[in-house]
């Protein structure tokens, strides 16, 4: 059975990654599941320097779902480098390091700085909603987009995938922005914006007032998207939204993702990403699948 | 280590007024635990997501079983209060560090939901020969876990009605009982704490609290649930502290509440 | 206790109503909720001429959610003036009759036909994600809201609701066209455009492709664009999506709306309307509030 | 008359492979209850949020208790099949129009999950004594509720692996049986109705078939689970017919298959 996908000459030993910011950079899941089973490791966003993060609380569980504004808290791509990534090349797993930023220019001293570490991918967020200046702003502008992407491109050694915001009217504008900026690879969806209001306290549940929502409850936007997006562009694309178990997984996967993320389900169940790992290749045996590419969206 | 396990309930009763007291019947996660760690208890129910953070309470290595004792406050609390003997679920464990146990005469400040990791503190400490006095806060005269404690300590009361011991706050207690010791233990409602650090440092008393966060994954990868540090913290960089990880007990001076 | 509030001069007994498309005309469900203690019951989307729907499979469940694409099958406004119009005056209720068309011309015919009936307010249906030439094209562009807006507000005689969609960039662009067009009031939030994929049929679960999804899942959305209109425009705001107790009513006051309306719980528990109404009753008496108005928006 | 009640399990018994039996205590909705008519069954897990419409297998209407029997196929289905005697949940019933029971020779075709509601037409026809043919179509010898129908009816037996009765379909079954009638009433998988409508209008014979589709709110609300009829509807003014409402059961002309 053939579980190998290959994303802009990039060889993944399976399809199943988990999704940045919900497995720090692995170290933590490593006690539950086995790094070299992964097709890669997507990291925690990084910046050029350390952020701080949001005021607690910065989680709120929602019906099926969770919202989370932890503000892309993290140590700065210099600590990233000298810690995470020795520690991730020990496992046989490709590695994509997701970047943040405010400005362009965040961005690109991150891209150029990794740019000679031996990561595989790198994952620009353009659609983190829980910081003010940078992220979203970006993902919402298909002109944005496309200049974002070039600038990356432009400096950037390895392929590069650009992470889409499912908060616009038209996914599809912006995953052609993309690919016309050049990008390599898309992964979609990041968080949807949500709110919840603690009525009691008679305050918002979350310091951040809104919120990132992820989890099984967001899955059917995101195959929408994922479906769309796959009919409108010819670049690979990584599909996430509350992906639990290998059934989830093949919707996404016949809807046209070449790989799938795991992100809130790891909180549900921390061998999540294993799960959907065997549930994908159960349902190849069931149905006398020998490549999992032949699956790649096929439903039209 | 942590484990992820399927566990079984062995035993499930009401304490006091909206307090249960559960025990599990667990595989590894029992034999791991030290005094002042937790348990991330999923949901069965589908719609809540999250793991519910629930402090270890008792223990048995021998059988390895564990205890814990919880007051429904939403959803979550009010499910596993419904879960019958023999009835199963996943929790991950032992999660978290634990109270640093030394050999001085200890004071242990608890008030409502804090009581319950106090019992197997005590219990370490009065294993270890350690003289142990526990200081519980309670709403009223429903004094959950207060004969269990007084096996290993001698516990003295606060009510907030004062329906039983003084009638105020854990500090009044102290104050009242004249009670005196060398390290302090501590877990309870942000408040308390803070009143708690406020003693300890005017006592110049070493202390160590237990804190609370809203958590998503329990194991340090997420960043939901910390706190703010003092000093720039090796792993994050910045002025925050994983309670889940790098907690949830922390000497008083370290964090800022 | 106080529960009435005011819209546009309509004042309404409680503010619970229904989401459009779940009730019927309420016929069906007298049977289990007693329609004069709704704030009102607003009706299936009606257009000029009897629509077919789409195809079946018109619904699938997702995880704490639902898709539907009944695509506003209806008898036409003919019937729906001769048949449930007297119906539903034999109630002590308000009646709001949501308008779909396909073009401006097909909602100004059934705004006039409407115009002398006995019914209390109009709400605009120009949020519908699943027919292709109508709703939701309308409702992504400010210019097209601002100008059926206008269209609709020349022809009305009763005070006019206009229904944004969700599936925008930007929801307070869309609040504040349809308040410069002359709206009276905003109904939100119509459904999440979603698709669920057959994984062993490797088809779609909805004959239509896509789907709107609705329930609690989508609740979180919901408040948010709640909040951000109801701190955008000054007209007042019916508030939906995913409602299905007293609690989830009680985010959606504080968070700005005036009223509120229970759609999908409907299928969950045929009484939900009335839990919602008890539970917001239960919440005033537990805060000590007389009159319900005292709270709508104060969560700022 | 449609009650929503919150209704007990009293019985659940796997029947065959993957097929489960539960009689369940309701209040009013089996002294209503017809042959053919629904009931709409809730999950208690939070995610599954829409109603399992299921037939009416059985009544007792003085002990005000019905029985459905259902195959396993999901997620909804395996939570019931799980409910253990005592244990509650909601239900809303009961719903639809049921079979128009007719003083004539009755032929009762069915497949699979459309067997269970069989019983009690067969069972009512038989009360009003007409004369019953049951032919079912099973999968294999696992030959669910013939005993039950055999009371009441004379059953025929066609199964896809031909270890019991006729190897094939109904119709087969019907053939080589060469048994006759003037009314059938039928309920089972699309294709099959398709048959049993070709073999009626063959055999100009009066046919009532029980329809399928996803429903939503069960009670013609929220036009869901339309089917194609032949004439503009009075309610819709459109082809379409609602099988929650105005089915689950049509006279085979009236729609389209
Ligand atoms: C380290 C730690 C140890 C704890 N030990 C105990 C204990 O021994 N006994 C006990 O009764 N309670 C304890 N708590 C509090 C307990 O976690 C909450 O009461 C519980 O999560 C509430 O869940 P719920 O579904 O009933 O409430 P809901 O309000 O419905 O929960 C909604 C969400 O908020 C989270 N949440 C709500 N309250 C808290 C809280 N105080 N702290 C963290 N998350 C919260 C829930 O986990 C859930 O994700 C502890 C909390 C922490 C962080
Ligand atoms: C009028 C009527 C009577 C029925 N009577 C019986 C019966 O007596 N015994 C029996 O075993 N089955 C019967 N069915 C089929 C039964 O409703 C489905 O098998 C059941 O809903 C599947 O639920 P699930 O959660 O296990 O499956 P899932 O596939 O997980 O369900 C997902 C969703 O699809 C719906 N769904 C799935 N299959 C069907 C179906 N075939 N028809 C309608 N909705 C479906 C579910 O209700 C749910 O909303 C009947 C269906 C109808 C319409
Ligand atoms: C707690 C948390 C933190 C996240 N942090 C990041 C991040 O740093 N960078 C990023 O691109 N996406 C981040 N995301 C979004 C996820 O990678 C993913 O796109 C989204 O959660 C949808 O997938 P899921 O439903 O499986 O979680 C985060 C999500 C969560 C829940
Ligand atoms: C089956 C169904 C049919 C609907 N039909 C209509 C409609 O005709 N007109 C309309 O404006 N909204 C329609 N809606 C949208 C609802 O009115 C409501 O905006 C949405 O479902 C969100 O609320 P909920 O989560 O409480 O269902 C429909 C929703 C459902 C589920
Ligand atoms: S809960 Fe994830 S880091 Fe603490
Ligand atoms: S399920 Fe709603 S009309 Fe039939």
């Amino acid at each position: 059975m053939n579980l190998g996908v290959n994303i802009a000459g990039v060889q993944f030993e399976n399809p199943v990654m988990e999704a940045s910011g919900t497995f720090g950079s692995g170290v933590e899941f490593s006690e539950f599941v086995d790094l070299n089973k992964l097709g890669a490791v997507v990291t925690k966003g990084v910046a050029n320097v350390p952020w701080p993060g949001n005021p607690t609380p910065r989680i709120a569980e929602t019906y099926g779902g969770m919202l989370n504004a932890i503000g892309l808290q993290n140590p700065g791509v210099e600590v990233f480098c000298k810690r995470d990534i020795p520690f991730l090349k020990k496992f046989n797993t490709k590695i994509i390091v997701n970047v943040c930023g405010k400005t362009v220019e965040d961005y690109l001293e991150v891209v150029e700085r990794l740019s000679d570490e031996p990561i595989d991918m790198m994952e620009i967020n353009i659609s983190c909603p829980n910081v003010k200046e940078g992220g979203i702003a970006f993902g919402q502008d298909p002109k944005c987009v496309e200049a974002i992407t070039k600038a990356v491109k432009a400096k950037a050694k390895q392929p590069v995938i650009m992470k889409l915001s499912p908060n616009v009217a038209d996914i599809t504008v912006m995953a052609k922005a993309a690919e016309a900026g050049g990008t390599d690879a898309l992964s979609l969806i990041n968080t949807i914006t949500g709110m919840k209001i603690d009525i009691h306290k008679q305050t918002f549940a979350i310091a951040n007032k809104t919120g990132g929502m992820s989890g099984p409850a967001v899955k059917p936007v995101a195959v929408r998207m994922v479906y769309q997006v796959a009919n409108a562009v010819s670049v690979p694309i990584i599909g996430m939204g509350g992906i639990m178990n290998g059934d989830d997984a093949m919707e996404f996967i016949l809807a046209g993702a070449t790989a799938v993320s795991v992100g809130t389900a790891n909180f549900m169940n921390p061998t999540a990403t294993m799960d959907v790992l065997s549930g994908i290749e159960n349902y190849m045996r069931m149905h006398n699948v020998e490549d999992i590419n032949q699956l790649i969206g096929i439903v039209k | 280590m942590k484990y992820k396990e399927i566990v079984t309930v062995i035993s499930q009763e009401q304490i006091a007024t909206g307090i249960y007291s559960m025990w599990i019947q667990t595989k590894d996660i029992a034999k791991d635990a030290v005094p002042g760690q937790f348990i991330s208890i999923y949901c069965k129910e589908g719609s809540r997501i999250l793991p519910r953070p629930i402090s270890i309470c008792e223990v048995d290595k021998e059988a390895d079983t564990l205890r814990i004792v919880y007051r429904v406050v939403g959803k979550g609390t009010d499910e596993f209060s419904k879960f019958s003997v023999g009835e199963t679920t996943q929790v991950v464990g032992p999660l978290g560090n634990g109270y640093t146990l030394e050999n001085r005469t200890a004071l242990l400040i608890a008030g409502g939901v804090g009581i319950p990791p106090m019992l197997e503190t005590a219990k370490a400490l009065n294993f270890m020969g350690v003289k142990v006095f526990t200081v519980c806060g309670y709403r009223n005269n429903e004094l959950f876990l207060k004969e269990d404690l007084e096996k290993y300590s001698t516990v003295i009361i606060a009510t907030d009605d004062g329906s039983v011991g003084t009638k105020g706050t854990v500090i009044d207690a102290i104050k009242e009982s004249g009670v005196e010791a060398d390290v302090i233990y501590s877990c309870g409602p942000t408040p308390m704490l803070r009143a708690v650090k406020q003693y300890a440092i005017e006592n110049d008393i070493i202390c160590q609290i237990s804190l609370e966060e809203k958590m998503a994954c329990g194991i340090g990868a997420c960043l939901a649930c910390v706190c703010k540090s003092k000093e720039v913290d090796d792993h994050s960089q910045v002025h925050t502290k994983r309670i889940c990880a790098d907690g949830p007990v922390f000497y008083a001076q370290e964090v800022e509440l």
